[in-house]
C-alpha cells in the first residue's frame, strides 16, 4: 500500500522555485489497480519518481507499507514509458540483473528468470539484444526484468505508449491477465482513457500542474474485462465521459499555460461532446 | 528499407524463381569499378600535369610542380631498403601511441569524473572551453621550454590535440545515457559500483570509441607537425630516424621532392592502419551495436 | 482546378493483380507481398488491416512508385502503373502518400508547406497557390495556423495539414500509411472525422493502412483483412454501415457485430506475427 | 509569407534566450566557473611566479604576461598599443577568411552532391578516402612547391582542412533527412531540382553548420602549423619567432589572442546557424515542453 501524505515538490532554487506537485494526497490500495490519468507535462513522472524514491519530495511524507520512502526499493519497481532495457546486455543478462546485482543469482534464482521469461514468451530470443527486439517484445521483457525481483508494488509508466493498436490491446490484456494470476499493488500512469477504464480499480484524474488528485473516480466493473464488453457497457462509457471531461478542463488550462499538445485534447473532447 | 525482417518464412524456397540477379553484388561491382576508374583518372591527371614541362614545354600551374607519379614509386623503391626510412615509421609510430596512450589512459578517466560529478564539470569545463580554442601546435615552444627533453614535449603536444576530443566525447556519451537505465538499476538493488561498471561503463563505450577515432586522426596531424617544426626530435640532428614528419621535412630542404610524396603516402598508410585499428577495437568492445 | 468536381469521383480506380514484393537484404529472400490481388473502387476508402511488418506498406509504395514490383501489375484507371517491362510506378501528384510520422517539411510554415505542390509542379503561380492553400486551409478549419512552423503546432494538426496538402494537388489516390498512430485515442477520432468530412467534399480514392479495427470499420466503405507476412487479402468485409459517419455510430450493433467478425478474422494472424516477434514498421 | 514568418520568428527567440540566461544565473554554474578560472590563474601565478616550482621556472608567469600585453612600452615588441600585433591578428584572420570562405563555398557544393547522386559518390569518394588520412600538414612542403609566393601555400592548407570537414559533413547531412521528405516532394510532383533545393538543402543545414563549427576549428589547427613553418606575419609566425628570439611573454599574448579569435569566429559560425534556421528553434522549444 502506498500513501501520499500532503507532498509537494518544486524545482529551481528559493524564490525561483517552480511547484510541480502541490499537496497532492491519495493512497495506493493493497492488491489493487489504481490509474493515474492527467494532461501531458502535469507532474505525473514526476510523481512516479517520487514515490520510486529516485527523488524526494520538497515536503510532505510518502509512506509505503507504512514506512517512509528514503530511497529506490525492489519492493517498488518502475516500468518506464518506451523501453529502458539495457542496449547492452542480452534478454536474459537484462532480467538476470536485479538478481545479479544483488549477489542472488543462486541455482534458485537461475531458475526463476528462466521461468519468467519463458512465461513472457520470449525464451527463443533471450541471446538476442534488446535492439534485435520488436517493441512489444521489450515491453515484455522489460515486465519480466521487474517481475523477476518479484516487487510487492509495481510502478508503471505509460508503458505501453508507442506501440501499435493491436500489440497493444494484447499487452494491456496480458498485463491484466499476468496481475489477475498473482495479485500485487499497481500503480499505472496513462493518458489513454480505455486503457484506464480497462485496467483499473480506482482512477485517480489529476490536475494540471501542480499535480493534485482532481477526482477519484472508482470503476467498479466486473472482471475479468474485456474491450469489447467495455465498449458496450453503459457503466463503463459514464465513467469514461466523466473522466474525459474532468480531463478536458485540465487540458483547457494547460493549453492556456502554453501546452501544444493540448490542444488536440481540447479540440477532440469539444466535438465529442457536440455529437452527443 | 521501411520492413526490416529477419525471419525467413517457410515457403520462401519458391522465391527463388523470382531471382534475377545477385543484386548486392551488381552494386558492389559497380561501385567498386567507378572507384578504380575515378583512381586510375586521377593518377593519369597527375601524371600528365607533372610532366607537362616535358610535353608541354612549359609546367602546367600547381600540378606542373609536383613529382610525378613514377618519379614518386621509383623514390619510394629506393626507400624501401634505406633503414632511415623505417626508423622514421618506427618513431613516429612511437609517439603516436605513447601520445595517443596517455591521453586515452588520462581523458577516460577524467570524462568520467566529470561526467559523474557536476561540481568538478563546473569548475573544469569552462576552462576546457577557454583553453581548446587554443590550437595544439601553439603549445609547441611553451611545451618545448617547460619538458626537459625534446622528445618529451613533442609528446606532450600529442597528447593534447587527443585529450580535448577524448574528454568530451566521454563526457558527452555520458549525457546521452538515458538517466532511467541508471534509475531502474538503482530500484533494483545495485550498489553504486555494480551501476558504474555495468551501466555507465557501458554506456559510454560507444562515445569513447568515437572520440579515439577522431583523436587517433588528431594525433597523426599533430606528430606530422610536430616533427617538422621541431626538426625531427632528438633523433633530428642525424637526419633520419626524426619521424615521418620529418622525413617530409628533409626531404624538401635537401630537395627530393619525390620522397616528399613517399613520406605524405607513408603517413596516409599509416594513419588509415591506426584508424582501422581502433575502428576494430570498438567493434569489438561494443557489440550490442553491429545487433539490429 | 475545382476540387470538388463530378469528373474526379470517377477517377481513381486501383487494381493490383498478382502483386508480388521480395525484399533481398544480404541475401536473405524475404517474401514481403504475394500474389495479392484486390481492387479499390473511384472514391472509395479502402482500408488494409493487417498485423505489424506484414507487407502493407510495401504494397502501398508500389503504388507509390517508391519501390518497385518483382511481380504482378498495378493499375490506375485502366492504366498501368508499373507491371511487367516496367517495374516501378512513377512517383507523381495523381498518388500522394501520408507518412506513419508526417512529413511536413519543417522549414516551412504551414502555408508554405500546402502550397508546395502545385508551385513545384508549375501549375499556379506563387500567390496564386498560396491563395488557394489559405483557402483550402480555412476550408478544412485551419485558419490562423497558416504562418506556424510545424514544430510550432499540435501533431493532430500537422495531420490535417498535411492531409490538405496533398489535397491540393487534385490526387487521384490518397495513399495514408498508419497515419495517425502516433495520436492518442481522442484525437484519433477528431481526426477520423476530419478525413470523413474531407472525403465527403472531394471524393478521393483513399487507400489508408492500419492495425486498428475500430478505425478501420469506422472509416471504411471496405475493410482488406490482411495475413501475417506475406501479405496478401485474407478476406474482405463490407462495411453496410450508413454515411455520413460519426463518433455515434461506434456505439451501434452493427458496428460492434463488424469489429467482432474483423477482430476474429485478424486475430489468428496477429498472434502470428506477435509470436514471430516482428519489428512494428518503423515506429519510433 | 516569409516576412511574416520572420517577424513571428524573434519573439520567442528572445524570451527563450533570456529565460535560459536567468536561467544560467540562477544555477550555481557562474560561480563554479569563477572557481575554475581563479584555480588555473592561481596555479600559473603560484608555480611559476610565487614557488618558483623547478620546471615551471623558465615559464612566463601570469603577472610579467599581463603586463607585457597591456603595457604601452612593452620589452619584447608586443602589446594591445602596438600596431605589429594587429597586424599579426589581422594577416591571420584575412587567411582564415579567404580559405575559409572558398572552402564552404566548394565544400557545401561538393558534400551536396556527394550526399545526394550516388554516382557523384561512387566516383568522387574513393579520392577523398584516399586523400583524407594523409594529415593536412603533411601537405605543407608540397604546398610551397605547387604553389606560388608564400601566401597561397598557406592559405591552401588552410582550405584543405576546412573543405573535408565542411564536405563531409554536408554529406552526412543530407544522408541524415529523413527518406519520407524526399518521397513526399516527389508525390507532390517536385522535380529532383526542385526537391534539391526545397528539401535536401534546407534538411542538411543542421548538419552543414555543424560542420561549418569544425572546419573552422580546423581551419585555425593548420594555420597556425603552417605559419609556424612558413610564411611571414600571423599569429603562429608570431608564437614561433618569439621563441627562436627568446621572447617567451609574447608566446602566451600570441596564444590566448589565437584562444581568443578562435573562440570569437565559431561563436560567429554558431551565430549565422541559428539565424539561418529560424525554424528549428520554436521546434526545440516544443520538444523541450513534452
Amino acid at each position: 500500500m502506498i500513501e501520499l501524505r500532503h507532498v509537494s515538490k518544486s524545482y529551481g532554487p528559493g524564490r525561483f522555485a517552480r511547484p510541480v506537485i502541490e499537496d497532492c494526497s491519495f493512497t495506493v490500495e493493497a492488491n489493487h489497480f489504481t490509474v493515474m490519468m492527467g494532461p501531458s507535462g502535469s507532474g505525473k513522472s514526476t510523481l512516479i519518481r517520487l514515490v520510486a524514491g529516485f527523488e524526494k519530495p520538497s515536503a510532505g511524507e510518502i509512506l509505503v507499507n507504512d514506512r517512509p520512502v528514503t530511497g529506490p526499493g525492489q519492493d517498488r519497481l518502475v516500468v518506464f514509458q518506451e523501453s529502458a532495457l539495457f542496449p547492452w546486455m542480452t534478454t536474459r543478462e537484462n532480467v538476470q540483473y536485479g538478481p545479479r546485482a544483488r549477489g542472488e543469482l543462486t541455482g534458485t534464482g537461475r531458475a526463476r528468470t528462466d521461468f519468467l521469461l519463458e512465461k513472457v514468451g520470449l525464451h527463443a530470443f533471450r541471446e538476442r539484444y534488446p535492439a534485435q527486439l520488436s517493441g512489444g517484445m521489450q515491453r515484455r521483457a522489460e515486465l519480466a526484468r521487474a517481475l523477476v525481483n518479484n516487487p510487492a508494488i509495481m510502478i508503471l509508466d505509460e508503458p505501453f505508449r508507442g506501440l501499435d493498436a493491436l500489440t497493444k490491446k494484447m499487452m494491456i490484456e496480458y498485463y491484466a491477465g499476468l496481475s489477475a494470476e498473482s495479485p500485487r499493488t499497481n500503480l499505472f500512469v496513462t493518458t489513454d482513457v480505455d486503457e484506464a477504464i480497462f485496467l483499473a480499480n480506482r482512477l485517480l484524474v489529476m490536475s494540471h500542474i501542480p499535480a493534485r488528485v482532481r477526482e477519484v473516480i472508482e470503476v467498479d466493473l466486473p472482471r475479468p474485462r474485456s474491450f469489447t464488453r467495455i465498449l458496450l457497457d453503459g457503466r463503463a462509457n459514464a465513467l469514461k465521459m466523466a473522466a474525459l471531461s474532468l480531463l478536458h478542463e485540465e487540458a483547457m488550462k494547460a493549453f492556456g499555460g502554453g501546452n501544444i499538445p493540448a490542444a488536440d485534447f481540447i479540440e477532440a473532447h469539444r466535438r465529442r461532446v457536440a455529437a452527443m | 528499407m521501411t520492413q526490416q525482417a529477419a525471419i525467413i518464412t517457410p515457403d520462401s524456397g519458391r522465391l527463388l524463381r523470382f531471382r534475377t540477379a545477385a543484386l548486392p553484388r551488381l552494386l558492389f561491382n559497380r561501385s567498386s569499378r567507378r572507384a578504380i576508374v575515378s583512381i586510375l583518372a586521377a593518377i593519369a591527371l597527375w601524371q600528365l600535369g607533372a610532366t607537362s614541362r616535358e610535353w608541354l614545354g612549359w609546367p602546367v600551374p600547381v600540378l606542373g610542380h609536383v613529382p610525378a607519379p613514377d618519379a614518386v614509386l621509383v623514390a619510394w623503391y629506393h626507400v624501401l631498403g634505406d633503414a632511415g626510412y623505417w626508423q622514421s615509421w618506427y618513431q613516429s609510430f612511437l609517439r603516436v601511441a605513447m601520445g595517443f596512450a596517455a591521453a586515452t589512459a588520462i581523458g577516460v578517466p577524467f570524462g568520467l569524473t566529470l561526467a559523474m560529478s557536476p561540481t568538478c564539470r563546473g569548475i573544469v569545463l569552462p576552462v576546457f572551453e577557454l583553453l581548446r580554442p587554443i590550437p595544439p601546435l601553439a603549445w609547441v615552444p611553451a611545451s618545448i621550454l617547460f619538458w626537459p627533453t625534446q622528445e618529451l614535449s613533442i609528446d606532450f603536444v600529442i597528447f593534447l590535440g587527443a585529450f580535448y576530443t577524448i574528454v568530451l566525447n566521454v563526457l558527452g556519451g555520458a549525457e546521452t545515457i538515458d538517466i532511467r537505465l541508471v534509475q531502474a538499476a538503482r530500484s533494483m538493488g545495485a550498489s553504486r559500483i555494480n551501476i558504474f561498471r555495468r551501466i555507465i561503463l557501458p554506456g559510454v563505450l560507444p562515445s569513447i570509441g568515437a572520440g579515439m577515432e577522431v583523436a587517433i586522426g588528431i594525433t597523426w596531424e599533430v606528430v606530422v607537425a610536430a616533427e617538422m617544426i621541431s626538426g625531427g626530435g632528438s633523433g633530428g640532428a642525424s637526419g633520419a630516424g626524426g619521424g615521418l614528419g620529418f622525413f617530409i621535412w628533409n626531404s624538401y630542404v635537401g630537395g627530393s621532392y619525390p620522397d616528399i610524396v613517399v613520406g605524405m603516402i607513408s603517413i596516409g598508410i599509416a594513419g588509415y592502419g591506426s584508424s582501422a585499428l581502433v575502428r576494430l577495437l570498438q567493434t569489438r568492445l561494443t557489440p550490442w551495436l553491429e545487433a539490429r | 482546378m475545382s476540387l470538388v468536381s463530378q469528373k474526379q469521383v470517377r477517377r481513381g480506380a486501383i487494381r493490383i493483380e498478382d502483386a508480388v514484393k521480395i525484399y533481398d537484404p544480404e541475401g536473405a529472400h524475404i517474401l514481403a507481398v504475394d500474389h495479392c490481388s484486390f481492387a479499390v473502387a473511384p472514391g472509395e476508402i479502402c482500408m488494409l488491416l493487417g498485423p505489424s511488418g506484414c507487407g502493407k506498406t510495401s504494397l502501398l509504395n508500389a503504388i507509390a512508385g517508391f519501390h518497385r514490383l518483382d511481380g504482378g501489375a498495378i493499375y490506375l484507371d485502366d492504366e498501368m502503373l508499373c507491371g511487367p517491362g516496367r517495374r516501378a510506378a512513377a512517383i507523381g501528384p495523381d498518388r500522394i502518400v501520408v507518412f506513419q510520422n508526417g512529413a511536413l517539411f519543417p522549414w516551412k510554415t504551414a502555408l508554405e508547406n500546402v502550397a508546395f505542390g502545385p508551385v513545384v509542379q508549375g501549375r499556379l503561380s506563387k500567390p496564386e497557390a498560396f491563395a488557394r492553400a489559405r483557402q483550402l486551409m480555412a476550408d478544412a478549419g485551419l485558419g490562423g495556423h497558416e504562418d506556424a512552423y510545424p514544430g510550432q503546432i499540435s501533431s493532430g494538426l500537422r495531420r490535417r495539414v498535411e492531409i490538405v496538402r496533398a489535397l491540393l494537388n487534385d490526387p487521384a489516390v490518397l495513399l495514408l500509411d498508419e497515419p495517425y498512430r502516433a495520436l492518442d485515442a481522442l484525437t484519433r477520432s477528431v481526426m477520423h472525422e476530419a478525413l470523413l468530412d474531407t472525403h465527403a467534399r472531394t471524393g478521393v480514392t483513399i487507400i489508408f493502412i492500419t492495425h486498428d479495427i475500430e478505425e478501420a470499420v469506422f472509416l471504411g466503405h471496405r475493410v482488406v483483412v490482411m495475413t501475417a507476412r506475406p501479405c496478401r487479402p485474407k478476406r474482405i468485409f463490407d462495411i453496410d454501415l450508413p454515411r455520413p459517419r460519426d463518433i455515434g455510430i461506434v456505439a451501434s450493433k452493427r458496428f460492434r457485430e463488424l469489429t467482432a467478425e474483423i477482430a476474429g478474422t485478424l486475430d489468428a494472424e496477429a498472434l502470428k506475427s506477435f509470436a514471430r516477434g516482428e519489428k512494428e514498421g518503423h515506429a519510433a | 509569407m516569409n516576412a511574416v514568418a520572420r517577424r513571428r520568428a524573434p519573439m520567442p527567440r528572445l524570451a527563450l534566450t533570456w529565460f535560459r540566461l536567468g536561467a544560467w544565473l540562477r544555477s550555481p554554474k557562474p560561480c563554479l566557473a569563477l572557481a575554475g578560472y581563479a584555480l588555473l590563474l592561481g596555479f600559473w601565478y603560484l608555480s611559476v611566479e610565487v614557488f618558483k616550482l623547478p620546471r615551471f621556472a623558465g615559464m612566463p608567469g601570469l603577472t610579467s604576461v599581463f603586463h607585457e600585453w597591456t603595457s604601452r612600452n612593452p620589452t619584447y615588441g608586443i602589446s594591445l598599443y602596438i600596431p605589429v600585433y594587429w597586424v599579426h591578428i589581422l594577416v591571420s584572420l584575412r587567411r582564415i577568411g579567404i580559405a575559409f570562405l572558398l572552402a564552404t563555398a566548394l565544400g557545401v557544393p561538393t558534400g551536396l552532391m556527394l550526399g545526394w547522386s550516388r554516382a557523384f559518390k561512387e566516383y568522387v569518394f574513393p579520392l577523398f578516402e584516399i586523400l583524407r588520412p594523409i594529415p593536412i600538414l603533411a601537405w605543407v612542403p608540397l604546398a610551397i612547391i605547387m604553389l606560388p609566393g608564400s601566401e597561397l601555400p598557406v592559405i591552401y592548407l588552410t582550405f584543405l582542412a576546412s573543405f573535408f570537414a565542411t564536405a563531409l559533413n554536408t554529406m552526412l547531412g543530407v544522408r541524415s533527412i529523413d527518406n519520407s521528405y524526399i518521397l513526399a516532394a516527389g508525390c507532390l510532383g517536385a522535380s529532383s531540382l526542385q526537391t534539391f533545393r526545397h528539401v535536401i538543402i534546407p534538411g542538411a543545414l543542421p548538419f552543414i553548420f555543424t560542420g561549418l563549427q569544425i572546419s573552422v576549428g580546423v581551419a585555425w589547427f593548420s594555420l597556425v602549423a603552417a605559419e609556424m613553418v612558413s610564411g611571414q606575419f600571423g599569429l603562429g609566425y608570431l608564437i614561433n619567432t618569439s621563441y627562436t628570439s627568446v621572447e617567451y611573454p609574447t608566446i602566451v599574448i600570441a596564444m590566448l589572442t589565437l584562444g581568443i579569435v578562435g573562440y570569437l569566429s565559431s561563436a560567429m559560425v554558431r551565430l549565422a546557424g541559428h539565424w539561418l534556421m529560424a525554424w528549428r528553434v520554436p521546434q526545440l522549444v516544443t520538444d523541450g515542453r513534452r
